[in-house]
Order: structure tokens, then C-alpha cells, then sequence
């Protein structure tokens, strides 16, 4: 509907007022660990490591780190298919998430998940969802929780542009403004539900104008600019916290991988993708740190040196680690319990 | 013949409905916990479309006994998250022909989500599901759909016939970590019964002999057990001596006691509510067949399930649509004599 | 979201200057025959020759009668379980319907479907629907075969407010919007949805508003003034027929009688119930119709007559017409066909 | 060994992928009635998540061959009333799991809008679910939910095997005035087989004897025909001559020829991947042991089916889960010598 104001910068970015140094190059470290997680995961999967699909984030990094930035650690998010990026900056290790992948015991579902189930449910993530929409009213749940039980606790909800045509959304957000629960809805807009475009899905141009339709604050943001993203959330979060109920923020991305594993690119241009990756968050923000004298050329190079050792320790942690048993295929369906 | 309540005395007991005693369940929950909250259509001021949740607003007030939008994905939904999270939600779908919008909330995500997330999370949801025909309301508010919720590993499912084994197993269904299921009868609502004060449970996963047979072994499931049971009468004046067991527990169901029973009697009857095709007679049935009871039998094992149809509006049709006690009696006599 | 000029009666109301004569006064009978068959029906149903149960429109006659004006017999409608008005206003036979109610072989249903699945194929009632907002994709797929086999039918779907919380209906609209068929939404916003009222359930005050979500069309009119109602209607139908796409309308009013018979009417207070009857939308509108000299008392009383005879028959016509028989409990499941 | 096409000689056929096979029923369909049309997610430029659908939608335009949004519900509800008012409209579930948010329009709309308006409407539309697991797609994306729809009166099911045969079924459903449900195997879309050029049925209603045999009767669908034929062969290594039927239509099921074979082996076993309990496993066994075949049945009837738990991620578990050819063959074995 409309766009923060941030965009007009008057000054100085949110984010570099906001957070301290430390943060912000914790942020930016986040954004590589999950373009290189997620590399590393592509190049797996090419070579036969990893089974099964996998729906990359890249080119997303800052809806994720920007929204979780704007958390405290107790803070709780739900997840998508495309969950990668928001599994890493919720805090996850990359090396759990890839013994996930690789199917092991050692994984965050203990090898059960995989891609699309992964989670960390210590850290606040309920878990990405093969459903799409499905974790939409399980945020808000969430949120109910955090109301009842005076926990103080916000919950992002996390979707795509695809899902806020599935009914959902519609209860959901319903509901959550209704009984003014703490949730921030994130709509990560990358423009396309699998091959199909907003414009041949979608009745309107902007998804947060579907915010009014339940009388609650709707915003559209850069979604490749970590700090205006972060400012929103924040805001949101805030509001939330305070008791005023759900806000709808959508932030305007774009994936630079197919949607899946098995994507012929058909839908799209070679040239709207080339255009989309020059608006890499990642190169963005790290200018942005350079300008405000954040960090430094050889602090960003250590940081990716750091990131790419983590990701290479994390492949080995994940493949050295045990497989489950096939005796226990049946385990954790049902609580164990005497009785 | 009901199992002995866990902590109480006869004289603790006192006659209530089924309705009352589910309220009775719910009023203890909400006063002990106060993670607790009912969640459904119409259950706080109206009292819920049966009058089971009642008064019980005014006592707990709305965050405890919240209305919900007309939004059953949604709002079972957020059952399912509250409940992954920290609260006891106890969601009541105001006829269980409306669960049908809310599957994907219930079998894709809290039946999954514990396994799927490797154990590291629980949802210990309860649903309530009034089901069944006999009301006049026809085909989209009188099936009997526990068998698709029977099919779905993750869930428990329960069928109480009686006010007593209601708010135990509604009590059960509370302690337990994982979501449970419960399928209510309309027509039940107003049956009264002894039920004992405070607190006591019902195994889940147990099933019950409500009368003790030589001859033939009835499973039956709700409402059908009062029908079974009435069958039973009919055939002892015939000299036929039933066994009728309470299924209760479709998810699990308790194989060993209709077994032993099976053994015992050589014949087997399954009578349910539920469309007979793939219905929980199906799988009780197939349960017999493939166990060591199989050598005992000495007769095709019989199902009386509805009719291949939607229910129909016409009483008469409507009657004619599910067994009554009639059918129970003819066919388990016809089995007896091998007349079939 | 806003109010129909119509309100403004600048001089005569819409429907004076749209209809002729038979067809204002065609209008005030049908509004009396449903009033009339809706108190016949409570009436067999409190003396136990119905059974199940019945949800009265009574007070809502305007918005059935307006809307269904506004349509060629050949347009087709969706209902809901408060559908008696609909059914009338699209042509039913009040014989078929009360031979429904009774659950005989004549009935519209042939004694299967009862008040809750009240149809009218012939005319273009697809049925009334037990499932809240049931119909409302259903009228949608309605319109695309008028779109796309190019029968030049509109198609209205009827709801309820309570429904407009169903995902059902943001999926439905959603998808009117994106392919631009040839269907009018009209909702009666009777204020509950059964006990839960508007402001208790949905996070906007009027439904219309909704509309924006959808970037379709969306206004509010008093659903007690059958002018109002049709001049809505016909604008939307209109529109849809020429290729131009939903809309949706919020039709103001109230229902006099519990939300079925089960309801001791507790959310709401009597003095509620006794402004609304004041606003009886068959007494304004033979006024309307007396002011302009449509109709005379005389007139008024004989068509008054005329429906209490035709209901007295009708009922008639449904206690002796034949039961179905038990043989044929699973007749109509499936289409006969010779494998 | 498949049942003789309608109209084409043996040199009329073609090799091509059950994938292909689909495609080709849909092209025929496509070209031969306007009132067809294809709904789905992503079935246009995208050609389906299976590629099923593939370039279709260039040869008949965005109108016939319909890119839905991700709207399940709603979806099939459009698909439904399209279909009750004159169109003939095939609508792809991208997965069968996804079918959990649509049960409201397809078993309490679409099963029952005919008999609920007395016979006045007919809702000719078919629906497709790629269904099944062997893809690491883990729980909610490997579902089989068949049983389900056979449980619900009004709809027709049926469970293509082989390229001939999803072929004719879709055109057979196409033709049948009623909602045919069609669920596909996601692993099976590659697999090739000869299929007839041209227009040909096969019947909604039939199951097929797919290798005669006279010691055992295995009923199987979908992929576990392949599978079961498989074990078949290793079974006759050791002597054992089994008979495998290829169910093909879960409702209504062939009784007929079950019970047919049955009298003639005196021995049963069901194999599916859908979930043992409740699967459709259970219903064949009832079906036989409600029978008067019950009096040829020389063993337990067995039931091979899924594990009881969501479909796991983990390749090994993910196989482990599901019946493999060395679990039929050992059970079908075990069986024929009584060693169970
Ligand atoms: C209910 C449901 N429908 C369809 C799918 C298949 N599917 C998976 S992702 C996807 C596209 C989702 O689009 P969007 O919400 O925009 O997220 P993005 O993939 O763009 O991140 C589809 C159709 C699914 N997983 N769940
Ligand atoms: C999916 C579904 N949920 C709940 C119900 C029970 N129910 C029947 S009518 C009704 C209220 C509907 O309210 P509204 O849409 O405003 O229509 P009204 O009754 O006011 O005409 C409810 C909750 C139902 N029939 N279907
Ligand atoms: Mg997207
Ligand atoms: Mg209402």
C-alpha cells in the first residue's frame, strides 16, 4: 500500500542507528553464512549428496536476517519451504542444518525433515512447512500463546507473495487483528508462486494493501535492503509487543534460482534475472557498513573466509554423522509416555 | 459394567448427560490449568451449538471460552500452533462435517509435526467433533467421518458412547502430549448417565466388554454400542448369547480385547455409523483376519456400516441409511445360524 | 466501504423508474409469498410435521427479492442455509419447497435434501448450501462456464457476513477478480453469524471493504430498501456481463427470528430486534410503490390473499404428496449409466 | 496381459511415459470437446510440477489449460461449479497432500450435489492427485490418501498402474457423468509402456488379473502391481504360483474378481503404500472376509502397507516405510507355508 519512508534516507540508514557495530556485522555475517549455506547445499545436491528438493533463498538474505535482527532471541518465527535463510538467521547451526539435509540423526529433525521441515524450535523457529500458508496459523497460534501467557514474546510469520492467495491467510490475519495478537506477517514478494507471476494470480499489485481488509498497518518495503526491512519488522514488532495487534509487511525481492530443484525458468527473462542480481542484498548492505565505517575490506574478507571454513566443517560434521536406524522408523510419531 | 473410576466412590457419582458430563470434563480442565482454552463457534454466549460448552463464559470468561470467526482451517490452525507452543487448546468444530475445511491443519501439520521436526516439539491439541446422524439435518451435517482420522498416524482418536467414558476421556485426552480426537454423538448428548465428581480419565486406547457373550462378538462403536446392546437383549430371547465390546479407541484400537473375544465366540460383527466402505468396520474386520483369531472363526465376518449414500434429510430415509437395532438383531442372527 | 447514492433519492427510487408496473408489483408479492411461506413453514415445524431444522430470513425478504430482480431467469444464483428467500425470488414453486420441507418425492430435492439444500436448477438456483460460504466457489466456477461457453449468464452468490471469514471466500473472490468473470457477491450482512457479531469475528466494520483487497467494486446499501438492493445489483450485473468483472455488495440488515430453531437468542437484546422489525422492508416498499401509485390498498390486500391461499395449498400439495421409498435410500448417489 | 483397447490394432500403439500417456488423454480430451478444460497450479508455461501437462497449454491457450493461484480450496470449488453448469474441467492437485485443503468442496460439494438435490445436476468434473512416496519429499508431500475418497459415496476413485491405463482411465472419467478422483503415482510418470493412439476407455470399475497363479491371490495397486509382480517372480522360484490383480478402482471395488481368485487360491494378501490402518487394504479384506469366499480361505488374510508414520525424509526410512518387493515376496512366502 504504501512505502516506509525509510526509502528517502534522509540521513542515515535505521539499521546503522539501531544497532551497534558487533550487530551489524553479525548481520551481514548471517547473509553470507546463508548464501554460502545455501551454495553449498545447491552443490550437493548436484553431486548426488542430498536427496529429495530443495527451494533456495538467494538473492532473499535480507527479508530473513532484516526480519530476525528486529527479534530478541525468545521471539518465535514460522517458516516456509523456502526456509533456509530464516532457519540461519534465527540462530540455527549450519551444521546441524546440513546433517538435516544429508539426513542424519545429528539434523535438526534427526533426519525425518529434511529441506522443507527444517527447524529449530530451541531457537524460536517452528519450523518451515511443505504446505504453503500452513505455517500461517501456527504463528498466529503462537501468538495467542504469547498473549495468554503474558510471555512478552512476538512471533513473525513468514510467506510468500503465492501464499497470500491461499484462505489461510485470510483467517488468519483475521483473527490475528481481531483478538490483536502479537504476529508480524512477512510476505516475502519475490513476485512469482512457483511459475506463476502476482499479476496472473494476485487481484491486486501490492499485497500489503490486503491489509486493510483487516484494518491493521500494511507497508511495502525494499526487500533487498536489510535495514529498511529491519525497521519495519521493528516497528511492527513493537506495535505488537505493545498490544496493538498484527501488522502486514511485504518485502519486495526476488529469487535468483528456480523454484525448485526441477525449474525450466520458463516463466522469466534471463534479463529481469540478471537485473534482480545486481540488487544483491548482500553487496547493498555490505556498502552500506563500508560507507558508515562499520567495517573494513579485510574485516568483510576475514568474514567470508570465516563463513566458507564453518560451511566446509559443517558438510564434514554432516557427513560423518550417524544415519538413523530403520528399526526406528516409527519413532517420535507418537509422545512416549508409560502407561 | 462401566471400568471402575479411578478416585471415587458410587455415592461420589451423580446422574448427568453426556452434554453435562463433557462440560463437567471441560470445567475441571479450565479450573486447573490455566493453559487451558475452549475454542470453537458459538461456545461462549450461545453455549455452543449443543449447549455443551453452556455457561461455562461466564465463569471463565472470553480469553478462556473464545468464539471464534467462522474460520475452521484458521482457527484450527491456531489451535495447532497455541498448543506447539505452551497453551491446552481444546477446539470444538460445531458439527464434525466441518473438519473437512480444516484437514490440512490437522493431518498435514499437528498429526506430522512432532515426527517431522524429530521429536523436538508436541502438540497437545484436543478437538471435539459432534458427529452422526439422527438430527434431520441431512448430508452435510451428519456423517460419521472418524475413519479418515483412523488413517492418519500422529492422531488419536476416541469415541465415547457413554457420559462417563465422555469426561474421562475428554480428561485423558487432556493429559496426553499429543493431539487427540474426539467424536462426539448429537443424538447422545441428551443420554444421562453416573458419572462421578472431580477428576478421573478413561484409557485412550482401551476398549470395553459392556456385556459379556458366549455366542457372537458385536464391535461397536458411540451411539451403535446402545443399539448393540439393545440387539443383544433381542438375541438372548432368541438363546443367542452376544458379546458387545465398546470400541471407544479407533486410533489406536484395542486388538486384544476384540481378539480374546473373537476366540472366545467364533463370530464377529462390526456395527458403526460411518459409510460401511473403508469405514472402522473395514478395519476391524482386517485386524481379525490377519491375527491368530482368524483359525477360531466359524462364519464370514459381518459389517453393518450406512448405506452408501450422503445422509439423507427424509427421517425415514435417514433411518433407513444407518443401522438400527433391528439390522443388528437380524444380521447377527442370520450369522449365528449361518443363514447368510 | 461506501454507501450507494441511491440513498440520496434525489426524486424516485431506482426501481420505480427501472421496472414496470407488473414487475414492482411481481416484486411485492414475491417478498410477501417468502414472508408467508417462511411463517407457514415455522408454523409446520412447531407442530412437528417438519423436521431437522430451518434457518428464517424473515426481515431479509429486500435483498433476495431486490437482487434476484435484477437478473434474467436464465442468470443462475448461489444460496446458503438461510436460503428460503432466495429460492422464491428465483422462481421456485412454494408446493416444491414445502413437498422439500416435508421430505416427499415431489420436493425440489425429492425429499433428500431438505431446507438446507433448497435448489431450483431449472431456474438457476444451484442450491442453498450447508456449509458456510460452500457456495460461494461454486458461483464462481458458475461464472466461468458462462465465460467461457458464452452463454451471456451473470451468476450471484449469496452469503452471509459470518461466511466472509471463511477462506473460501478470499480464495473465490480472489480468482473472480484475476479472470474477471461475470459474478456479483452479495453479502447479507445480517450483523451475527449465528451468535457472533460483526465486530466480535471480523476485523473491519463493513464488508465492503474487503473489496480493495480484491480491487473489485465494493459497496454497502440498506438491505431493507428493495430499490437500493437492485439498483446494486444491476449495476454489478451489468458490469459483469459486459466483460468488466466482479463486484461486491453489502446488503444492510437483519433477521427477525434466531439464527435457527436451537437459538434462545441471548447476544442480543430485544429492543435490538423491535427497531429492526420497525424497518420492515415489505412495508417500506409498498409504501414506495403506493407513493408512486404503483399499487392501491385494495390491490396490497388482494395479493396478500392470493399468497395465504397459494400457501395453504401448497402445503396441501406437500402432505399428500408420496414419501420416497426406503428401497431407493441410495437412488441419485451416482448417474444411471449402461456400462 | 492389459485388457484389449477398445479401437486400435497392436501396430497402432506407441511407446511412451505414463506422463506422456496423461498428456495424450488430455490432448484428446482438449481437442475433441471445448467444454474441457485444465486447472491447476503452474500446469501452463510450467507444464506441471511433473511436467504432465507440459506444452498443452501452447496449443490451447491459457484459457483451456488454466494456471490457478495457490488456492486449493477455492480451486476445486470454481472446477466444481464449473462442472455443475456445463464445462468439463480436469483439475490438477500439484500434489495429492495438497487435497487436504479441498475436502470440503470435493466430499461434501462435488460427492454430494447430486444426491442432495434429488438427481437434478450431475458434477462431471475429474480430478488428479500425483500421489505416493520415493521422492525425499518427506511428510507432506508423499501421502497416499486413497482411502479416504473411497470412503465418501458419490465419488468414483481409481488408481492407474500402467501408461495404457491412466490413459483410458482419464478418458473414461471424462465421459462418466459423475466425479471421478484419479490418483496417480508420482514415480511412475516415467515408467513407459505401449499405449494405442487415439481415443480408448478403459472401464472405471474393473480391476485386472495382471498374472494368473494359483496358490496365493495378491491384490495390489498403483505401483505396488509392478512391485508385487516382481515378488510374483521370485515367489514362482520357489514354487509358489501367485496370482496378481492390479485393483485399479478403489471405489467401487471389483469384488467380483477378488473373490473369484480367492475361491481359487484360498489365500489373500493386500498390498498398497497408503497407510495400513484404515487403508485400503482393510476393505479388500472385509470385502473377502464378509464373502462367501471366507469358506476357501485357507490362511489369515495379510495386508502389506505403510508404516504407521508420516512419510520420513531420510531415503532409508523413506523406503523402509513402505512395502518393497522383499517384504511381498517374504510375506506372500510366509503366508503360502503358514509361518507367520
Ligand atoms: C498448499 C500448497 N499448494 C501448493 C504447493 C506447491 N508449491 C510449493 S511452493 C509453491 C509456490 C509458493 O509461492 P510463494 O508463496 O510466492 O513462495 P516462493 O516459492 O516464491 O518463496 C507452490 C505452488 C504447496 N507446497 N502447498
Ligand atoms: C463451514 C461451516 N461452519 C459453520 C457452520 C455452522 N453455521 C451455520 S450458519 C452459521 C452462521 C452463518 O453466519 P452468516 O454467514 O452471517 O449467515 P446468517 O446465518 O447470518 O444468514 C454457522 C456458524 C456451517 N454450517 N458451516
Ligand atoms: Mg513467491
Ligand atoms: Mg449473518
Amino acid at each position: 500500500m504504501m512505502s516506509k519512508a525509510t526509502d528517502s534516507r534522509t540521513n542515515v540508514p535505521f539499521a546503522i542507528n539501531a544497532y551497534t557495530k558487533e550487530q551489524l556485522k553479525e548481520a551481514l555475517r548471517k547473509m553470507y553464512l546463508i548464501r554460502k549455506f545455501e551454495e553449498g547445499a545447491e552443490d550437493c545436491y548436484m553431486r548426488g549428496l542430498i536427496h529429495g528438493t530443495m527451494h533456495l533463498s538467494i538473492g532473499q538474505e535480507a527479508s530473513a536476517v532484516g526480519s530476525c535482527m528486529a527479534l530478541e532471541e525468545s521471539d518465535q518465527i514460522t517458516s516456509t519451504h523456502r526456509g533456509h535463510a530464516h532457519c540461519v538467521a534465527k540462530g540455527a547451526e549450519v551444521s546441524r542444518m546440513f546433517a538435516e539435509f544429508f539426513g542424519k540423526e545429528t539434523g535438526y529433525c534427526k533426519g525425518r525433515g529434511g529441506s522443507m521441515h527444517i527447524a529449530d524450535v530451541a531457537k524460536g523457529n517452528l519450523g518451515a512447512n511443505g504446505i504453503v500458508a500452513g505455517g500461517i496459523p501456527i504463528a498466529v497460534g503462537a501468538a495467542l500463546t504469547a498473549k495468554r501467557l503474558n510471555t512478552g514474546k512476538v512471533v513473525i510469520c513468514f510467506f510468500g507473495d503465492g501464499a497470500n492467495n491461499e484462505g489461510a491467510f485470510h483467517e488468519s490475519l483475521n483473527m490475528a487483528a481481531v483478538w490483536k495478537l502479537p504476529v508480524v506477517f512477512v510476505c516475502e514478494n519475490n513476485q512469482y508462486g512457483m511459475s506463476t507471476s502476482i499479476e496472473r494470480s494476485t487481484a491486486v499489485s501490492q499485497i500489503a494493501t490486503r491489509a486493510i481488509a483487516y484494518d491493521i498497518p500494511g507497508f511495502t518495503v525494499d526487500g533487498n535492503d536489510l535495514s529498511s526491512v529491519a525497521e519495519a519488522v521493528s516497528e511492527a514488532s513493537s506495535r505488537a509487543k505493545s498490544g496493538k495487534g498484527p501488522s502486514l509487511i511485504e518485502c519486495m525481492t526476488y529469487r535468483w534460482r528456480g523454484h525448485s530443484k526441477s525449474d525450466r525458468n520458463r516463466y522469466r527473462t534471463k534479463e529481469e534475472i540478471e537485473d534482480w542480481k545486481k540488487k544483491d542484498p548482500i553487496l547493498r548492505f555490505g556498502e552500506v557498513l563500508k560507507d558508515h565505517k562499520v567495517i573494513t575490506d579485510e574485516e568483510m574478507k576475514q568474514l567470508e573466509t570465516d563463513v566458507d571454513k564453518e560451511i566446509v566443517a559443517a558438510i564434514e560434521f554432516a557427513q560423518s554423522s550417524p544415519s538413523p536406524s530403520l528399526d526406528e522408523v516409527t519413532r517420535d510419531v507418537y509422545t512416549e509416555i508409560d502407561q | 459394567m462401566s471400568s471402575a473410576p479411578v478416585q471415587s466412590a458410587e455415592q461420589d457419582s451423580v446422574e448427568m448427560s453426556y452434554a453435562e458430563a463433557i462440560r463437567d470434563a471441560l470445567d475441571i480442565a479450565l479450573g486447573e490449568d490455566e493453559r487451558v482454552v475452549l475454542m470453537g463457534e458459538d461456545i461462549g454466549v450461545y453455549g455452543g451449538a449443543f449447549q455443551v460448552t453452556g455457561d461455562l463464559v461466564n465463569k471463565y470468561g472470553e480469553d478462556r471460552v473464545m468464539d471464534t470467526p467462522i474460520s475452521e482451517l484458521g482457527g484450527a490452525g491456531v489451535a495447532v500452533g497455541a498448543a506447539a507452543t505452551g497453551l491446552r487448546p481444546i477446539f470444538e468444530f460445531q458439527f464434525s462435517d466441518f473438519a473437512m475445511l480444516a484437514m490440512e491443519q490437522i493431518c498435514n501439520q499437528a498429526a506430522k509435526m512432532r515426527y517431522m521436526l524429530g521429536g523436538e516439539v508436541s502438540v497437545p491439541v484436543v478437538m471435539r467433533f459432534p458427529a452422526g446422524s439422527g438430527t434431520g439435518a441431512a448430508a452435510q451435517h451428519s456423517q460419521s467421518l472418524e475413519a479418515w482420522f483412523g488413517h492418519v498416524p500422529g492422531l488419536k482418536v476416541v469415541q465415547p458412547a457413554t457420559p462417563y467414558d465422555a469426561k474421562g476421556l475428554i480428561l485423558a485426552a487432556l493429559d496426553d502430549p499429543d493431539p487427540v480426537m474426539i467424536f462426539e454423538h448429537k443424538i447422545l448428548y441428551k443420554q444421562k448417565g453416573l458419572v462421578p465428581k472431580g477428576r478421573y480419565t478413561v484409557p485412550l486406547h482401551k476398549a470395553e466388554i459392556r456385556r459379556a457373550g458366549a455366542d457372537i462378538t458385536i464391535v461397536a462403536s458411540s451411539i451403535m454400542v446402545h443399539r448393540s446392546l439393545e440387539a443383544a437383549e433381542l438375541l438372548f430371547d432368541k438363546g443367542v448369547s452376544a458379546e458387545v465390546i465398546d470400541l471407544k479407541s479407533i486410533r489406536p484400537i484395542d486388538k486384544q480385547t476384540i481378539i480374546e473375544s473373537v476366540v472366545k465366540t467364533n463370530k464377529l460383527i462390526c456395527v458403526y455409523e460411518g459409510v460401511k466402505t473403508l469405514g472402522i468396520g473395514a478395519e476391524i474386520s482386517a485386524l481379525v483376519a490377519e491375527s491368530a483369531a482368524f483359525d477360531y472363526l466359524d462364519a464370514p465376518i459381518l459389517r453393518l456400516g450406512a448405506a452408501d449414500c450422503p445422509v439423507p434429510y427424509n427421517p425415514e430415509l435417514e433411518k433407513a441409511s444407518v443401522p438400527q437395532v433391528e439390522n443388528i438383531y437380524q444380521q447377527a442372527l442370520a450369522l449365528c445360524r449361518r443363514e447368510l
